[in-house]
C-alpha cells in the first residue's frame, strides 16, 4: 500500500513537471543523460567495459570459448547474451534465475548485436562445421537508475570494439581483434502523461505507460525495436522515437 | 532474422510479385478463429492461421497467487505463451525458454491494456496460448487469439487487440511473413494493434529496414491488423448468435 | 473449506444416483464416452492425433530425432514419453515442472507402449550402438474432463499409427512408415461406494476411492497395469476391471 | 521388464524347477526386518530382503508444510522413496527422477488407505524411504518396511500393509524377482495387500501375462504378502516386548 | 518462539554443566563419542562403510565411472563428494537441492580426501587426456545427532580403504584395489561459552557459537580447516583445536 | 591447493627471496579500498587488490524474506558471493555454484559476529559481493568490502573484520598468494580477524603444512589483517570527511 502511495506521488510530481516542459533532473525531454564509457575495465575478460549513464552503472564482459557452431549456421560463431540484473544493483532486482525482465534486457541488446550485425560472425568460424568461437556477452548491472538496455548497449559495443580472441591461449593461432563490423546503437524513449522522454531515469520508469527501444546503425537504418509497458503508443509517436532515437543514436556511437 | 542466404535459386518473390504461397506482398495467409473452443477454462479461442495452429484459455480473473503478487488496485493478466514440444521440426524441450518468456511479458503488456483490470482488484487473469503447429509469426497469432479468448471469458475489455507483422524479403516490404520468409528474409515487424484507438500496444522488430521501409512496414500491418479485427468479431458473434449445440465451423479470411 | 463442501454434495449426488445404477451423464457402468479421432492434426509432427473422449481433449504428437542408443539395447531404439498437464486445461492443473500426477500419467501411457511392444525397437536402430532413433511422445492435455491415462493412451497410439520416419531429413535414406506391431489400449475404471465405473469423468475421479487402468493387446493378454488413489480393490473387483478392459479395450482398438 | 533377451546358455529356471538361487517358484527371499533402527525418527524400520537393504522413517503427525497442501478435515500422508546413488551398479545422480516420483505417489496412497488419517487434521505423516542396496523388489520392500515404522511411530492404524511382487519367467509365474529375473524375465506385478480386509491398495504390471497368468500371480502375491504381514507383526512384537537395552537381531523368513 | 524457548533452556542446562566441567552426555572435553565402522555394508557400491559415531549414523558409498580427465589433469582421476543431508535422518534437514549446510560437510570432507591426497588420483588415470576414473563419494546422513563432518570423513576413509576399481566390468582390464596412500582424519570441536568440546552432538552443535574442522594425517601435518558459526575462536583456542585434533586424529585412524 | 607440479625452470620464490610479483613473503599485493561506491545500496565498497576487483553492497536492515526464515530476538546477516561470469579466464556460468555457496556461508558467519543484530529483529541485513577480476583472495576481498560495506551502511557493529590469506609456496610461508602461487603454491589459509578483540571469524584451510608452519602462517595472516584495518578505516573516514562532491581516489597500502 505504502508503495503504491509513493508510486502515485511521484508519478504526480513528474507529470506536473512534464506539464511545464521540465524533467526532474533538469533535463530536456529529448536528452540523454551524461555518458562515460571505460573501456577494458576486467583483465580477465577478452573484452570489457563499465559504462556511467547518469546513476546508471553497468560492467559488460566478453568472454571467447572454443564450441560447435549450429547446424544451420556451419561457419559462423555464436553469441550468446546475458544480463544479469541482481538485487547488488537495486532492490528492485531479486536473487535466482533470470526473470522476465532480465530476459527482456539481454535478448533486446543480443537482437542489436545480432541484427545490426555488430560483429563478423564468419570471421569467427575455426574449422566450418567443426569449431566456431562462442561469444558470451555478459551484462552486469552494478548500479540501477532506469535504462539498462542502452546503458547495456553502449557497454556491450564498447566491450566488444576492444576485444579480443584469444586464440593463442586456445592454441588456435594468434590472437586477433574481434571484427567488428557494425556500432547498432539502441536508444529508448518512454510515455508519460502524453509526453515521450529519452533515457528515462528509474523513477521515470516506473511511472511510464509505454516504452520504445529503437536500434539504428551508422547508416541510420533500423535493426532492432522494442515496445514494453502495458501502454500504448500512436503510429506518429513510434516514428517520433524512431526519428530520435536515430539522432541520439549517431551521438552516442561517436562516444564509444 | 534467420540471415542465412537463401539457396540457389529460389527467390522469395518471382518475376510476377507472387511469393512462395503464391500471395501478393499484402496479402495474409488464411486465417480462422473459432472462439469458446474449450469447455474447462473461461473463454478460449482456437485459431488456425497459414499453418499454425494455436490455442488460446483464459481462467479468472481469480485470486492471484503467490499472494505477493497481488495488486490492491488492480487485476494481473499473466499470459504464458508456450509452444508444444511437436510444434516445430527440431523437437522442443518442454518448458519455457527465454524466446517464450520475452513473449509471455510483451503479449501480457499488450493485453493489460484493453482489460479494465480495475475492475477486479487482487486477481490475476491468466491467459494461456499453446502453440500446437508453429510456422512463422505464432506470437501474432497467439496475441490474436488470446483476444478473443479474453472476450469469450466475458472479461471486460475497451476493445480486441489485433496482431500482425509485415516484413522484408528480397528487399520489399511485405505482409504476414510465412516460414520460408522468416528463415531467409531481411526483417520481421510484429505489431499488436487496437483499431478503435489507432494505438500500438505490442511492436518489435528485428532485421534491417530504412525509416522508409519501416513506415511502410507499419502501415501495412497496422491496415492488415484491421482486417483480422474483423475476423475475431465474426468469430465472437459466430458463438454468441448460434442456436445453442450448432457446431461453429470458424471463419476467416481466405 | 468451500471446495470441500462442494466436493461432499457432488460425492453424495453421484453416490446416489450409483445406488440407482445411474451414472451423471447418463452412461451404463461399463460404457466409455463418445469417442473420436482426428489423426496428423499436427503437421510439424512426425505422426500425431487429437483426441475427444468425452469432453476431454488430447493432442498427441510424435517427433524422432537420430541419437544414441542406451547401452543395455545397442540395437534398439528409445522411446521417451512425456505428459503435459497444464492450466489450459484445467483449474486442476498447474504451471511448472511436471508433477508427481503428470509423471504417473506418462508413465503409464509409457509404459502400454513399451510393455505391449507397440512399436518394433529394433527397426528403429541405424547402426548398432552407434545411431537410433529416439522417439518421443508428447501428451498435451487441452480440454481435461477426466480419465487422461485412456484418452493419451488413444492419441498416442493413433499417433504412432500414422507416424513417418524422417529419416530423409536426417539424411538416413527413405522416409518410411513408423513400424507398429501392436496396439495395446488401456481402460481405466475407478470405485465409488463400491461401484466400478469404466472412463471416468473429471468428477467422477475426485469423488472416487481407487482407480485401476489395465493395458490389453489385441489376444486380449495384459501388458501394463496401474492402481491409483487410496481407496483399496479387493481381488476380485481388480479381476472384473481386467475383463471390463479387455472387453472394451478390443471396441477402442477398432476404432483407431 | 527388461525385455532383453536372456544370454545364451542360461536359464531363469532349470530343469529341476530352480531358480536362478536355488528357490522354488513360489519361494521368498530372505526377508528381516528391525522396527525402530533409528533415533531421531519418530518410527523406523530396516528391512533387508533379499539383496535389498531399505531405510523407512517417518515423521509425524506434525504441521504440514506448505500450508497450501494442508487437508482440514485429515493427515496428508507423503512417502519419499529415494535410491541412495549407490544403491545400484550404474552411480545414480542424487534427487528424485520420475521413477522414484511415481513410486512415492503410489506408496502413499497405499499408506493413507491404512493411517486413520482422520485423527489428525492439517498435519503431515511424512514418510521417508532410503533404499540403500537394490536388487529388485525396492518398492514392496519399502512399502513393507514403511508400514512397520508407521506403526513404530505410534501412528493408528487400521493394519499394516504388506507388499510382494509376482512375476513371470521362462514362461512360469513365480515369485518375488530377483534381480537377473527382473532384467531377462517376463513380466512383474507388485502387489500391496492388507490381509485382514483382503483388500489390494498397490498394484501395478508391467509385461506380458494371458489373463489367467495374471490372476494366478495375484494369488501367489498374497499369499506371500501374509507371510510378510507376519513377519513385520513379529517385528514390531520383538521390539516393543524385548527387554530395554537388548540388540536386536531382526527376525524374517529364510 | 516455542523453539527459543527450548533452545535458551538447552543452553542453560549445558553450560551450567560445562561450568562444572562436565557434558550433558558424561563425556570428558576432548573425548569423542563411540566409534562404530562397517565396512562394505553395500554391495552395489565399490566400496561402502557404515559409521555410528554416538547416535549418528552415516553411511557412505564410493563409485567408480569411466569418464574425462579436466584439462588442467590430464593424467588425473576426478573426485567428486556428495552430502544428503535428508529428513529421513533429522527433523533438522528438508528435502530438495543441496542447502548451503550439506555444501558445507561435502566440501569439508571433500578438501579432507583431496588435499590429504588420500587417493593416488594418477593412478586412476585409464588414458591420459581421454578417460579416467571418476570417483564419487556420497555421504548419507541416516540418523542425525551432531558433527556429520568427522562421521562422514571417518565413513568416507572407511569406504574408500575397501573400495575396488571395477576395471572389468568397464572392460579396461582387471579390477585392482583403490590406491589408497594417505588416510586424513577430520576431529571438529565447538565453543561453548569458552569451553572447547570435541565432536559435538546436535544439542551441543546448536547451542556452540563456533565450530572448528581441523583435518590432519600420519604424519600430524594438517591437510584442511573450517571455521563455521557466528562466534570465534583466538588464535590460542585455534591452536588447542589443531593440537586435539592431531592427538585424536590419530587414535581414530586406527580404528578403521 | 591446485597441487599440480610447477612448470619447469618456474620457481615461485627466486635466490633472493623475491616472489614472481617482486613481493618480499610477507608483503601484502596493492590494496585500494573506495567507500560508498554505489548510489542504491545503503552502504557500499569498491576493492581493488592485486588484480582483483570486488564490490560489495549493503541493502538492510529490512523485512526479512521470506518470513519463515525470520528471527524474531534478531537481524539475519545474509551475505551472497558470486563471481561474475568474465571474472575468470574459462568463463564462469551465472548463478551460484558449491564453491560460492560455501563462501556465502562462511562469510555470513563472520559478518553475523561484528554486526549488533539484536537491535533490528525479524530484519535481514543483506550483504551482496560481486567479484568481477578474480586473481586469488577474492573471499579475503570479499569480506574485507563486505565489512567497509556495512559500516558505510551505518549498521552498528562491534568492529570491522579485515580478511587476508597466508599460505605455502616453496616449502616456506608467505602473505596473500597471488593467481600463480595459488595455482601452484602448497597451502591457503583465509582468515577472518577483528583486531579489537584478537578474534578469528573466518578461516580455512588446504594443502599440506606442518603444525608449526600453520601457526607461523595464522601469526603472518594476523599481522596483515590489522594492516588491511587501517585501510578500510581510511577508506570510511575519507568518505565521511572529505568535502561533499569531492572525487574519493580510494587509498591503501602499496
Amino acid at each position: 500500500m505504502a508503495k503504491n502511495v509513493m508510486a502515485d506521488l511521484k508519478r504526480d510530481h513528474i507529470t506536473k513537471l512534464l506539464s511545464k516542459g521540465m524533467r526532474i533532473d533538469g533535463r530536456k525531454f529529448d536528452e540523454p543523460r551524461p555518458l562515460t564509457v571505460e573501456k577494458d575495465f576486467v583483465q580477465s575478460a577478452e573484452g570489457s567495459a563499465r559504462v556511467h549513464l547518469g546513476d546508471t552503472d553497468v560492467v559488460v564482459g566478453v568472454k571467447l570459448m572454443v564450441g560447435q557452431p549450429f547446424g544451420d549456421t556451419p561457419n559462423k560463431g555464436v553469441l550468446t547474451t546475458n544480463a544479469e540484473l541482481k538485487p547488488l544493483a537495486s532492490e528492485a532486482f531479486e536473487s535466482g534465475p533470470p526473470d522476465q525482465r532480465s530476459i527482456e534486457v539481454a535478448r533486446v541488446i543480443d537482437r542489436g548485436i545480432r541484427e545490426g550485425k555488430a560483429v563478423d560472425m564468419e570471421k569467427l568460424c575455426i574449422e566450418p562445421e567443426k569449431e566456431v568461437w562462442i561469444m558470451f556477452v555478459d551484462v552486469h548491472a552494478i548500479d540501477y537508475d532506469g535504462n539498462l538496455f542502452d546503458a547495456g548497449n553502449i557497454a556491450a559495443m564498447a566491450a566488444l570494439k576492444c576485444a579480443v580472441v584469444p586464440a593463442k591461449r586456445a592454441k588456435k593461432g594468434e590472437d586477433y581483434p574481434l571484427p567488428v563490423s557494425h556500432v547498432p546503437i539502441s536508444v529508448t524513449a518512454v510515455k508519460i502523461d502524453g509526453h515521450i522522454l529519452v533515457d528515462p531515469t528509474y523513477d521515470e520508469e516506473i511511472v511510464a505507460e509505454a516504452r520504445l527501444t529503437v536500434t539504428s546503425n551508422e547508416k541510420g537504418d533500423l535493426c532492432a525495436m522494442q515496445k514494453g509497458g502495458s501502454g500504448s503508443f500512436t503510429p506518429d509517436e513510434v516514428l517520433k522515437v524512431v526519428e530520435l532515437s536515430r539522432k541520439i543514436g549517431a551521438d552516442i556511437r561517436s562516444k564509444i | 532474422m534467420g540471415g542465412t542466404p537463401l539457396p540457389d535459386g529460389i527467390k522469395l518473390i518471382d518475376e510476377n510479385g507472387k511469393r512462395l504461397d503464391g500471395r501478393r506482398p499484402d496479402e495474409l495467409r488464411p486465417l480462422k478463429i473459432e472462439a469458446g473452443a474449450l469447455k474447462r477454462a473461461n473463454g478460449s479461442a482456437y485459431l488456425e492461421w497459414g499453418n499454425n495452429k494455436v490455442m488460446a484459455a483464459v481462467y479468472g480473473p481469480r485470486e492471484c497467487h503467490p499472494r505477493h503478487m497481488q495488486d490492491p488496485t488492480k487485476a494481473l493478466v499473466q499470459c504464458h505463451y508456450n509452444m508444444a514440444s511437436f510444434s516445430v521440426d527440431d523437437r522442443k524441450r518442454p518448458g519455457p525458454d527465454r524466446r517464450s518468456q520475452e513473449i509471455s511479458k510483451i503479449t501480457s503488456e499488450a493485453l493489460t491494456h484493453v482489460v479494465f483490470t480495475e475492475y477486479f482488484p487482487k486477481t490475476s487473469i491468466d491467459v494461456y496460448i499453446e502453440v500446437l503447429q508453429a510456422n512463422a509469426g505464432t506470437r501474432c497469432a497467439g496475441l490474436t487469439a488470446a483476444s478473443v479468448a479474453l472476450a469469450d471469458a466475458g472479461i471486460p475489455m475497451r476493445d480486441l487487440v489485433a496482431s500482425c507483422a509485415a516484413g522484408k524479403i528480397d528487399d520489399t516490404v511485405v505482409l504476414d511473413l510465412g516460414k520460408e520468409e522468416d528463415n531467409f528474409g531481411q526483417a520481421d515487424i510484429p505489431v499488436g494493434y487496437i483499431p478503435r484507438d489507432d494505438e500500438i500496444v505490442l511492436l518489435q522488430m528485428d532485421g534491417d529496414l530504412t525509416a522508409d521501409q519501416f513506415k511502410t512496414g507499419l502501415n501495412m500491418a497496422i491496415e492488415a491488423c484491421k482486417k483480422i479485427y474483423d475476423v475475431q468479431r465474426d468469430a465472437l458473434k459466430r458463438k454468441y448468435t448460434l442456436p445453442a449445440g450448432k457446431t461453429d465451423e470458424g471463419g476467416g479470411v481466405n
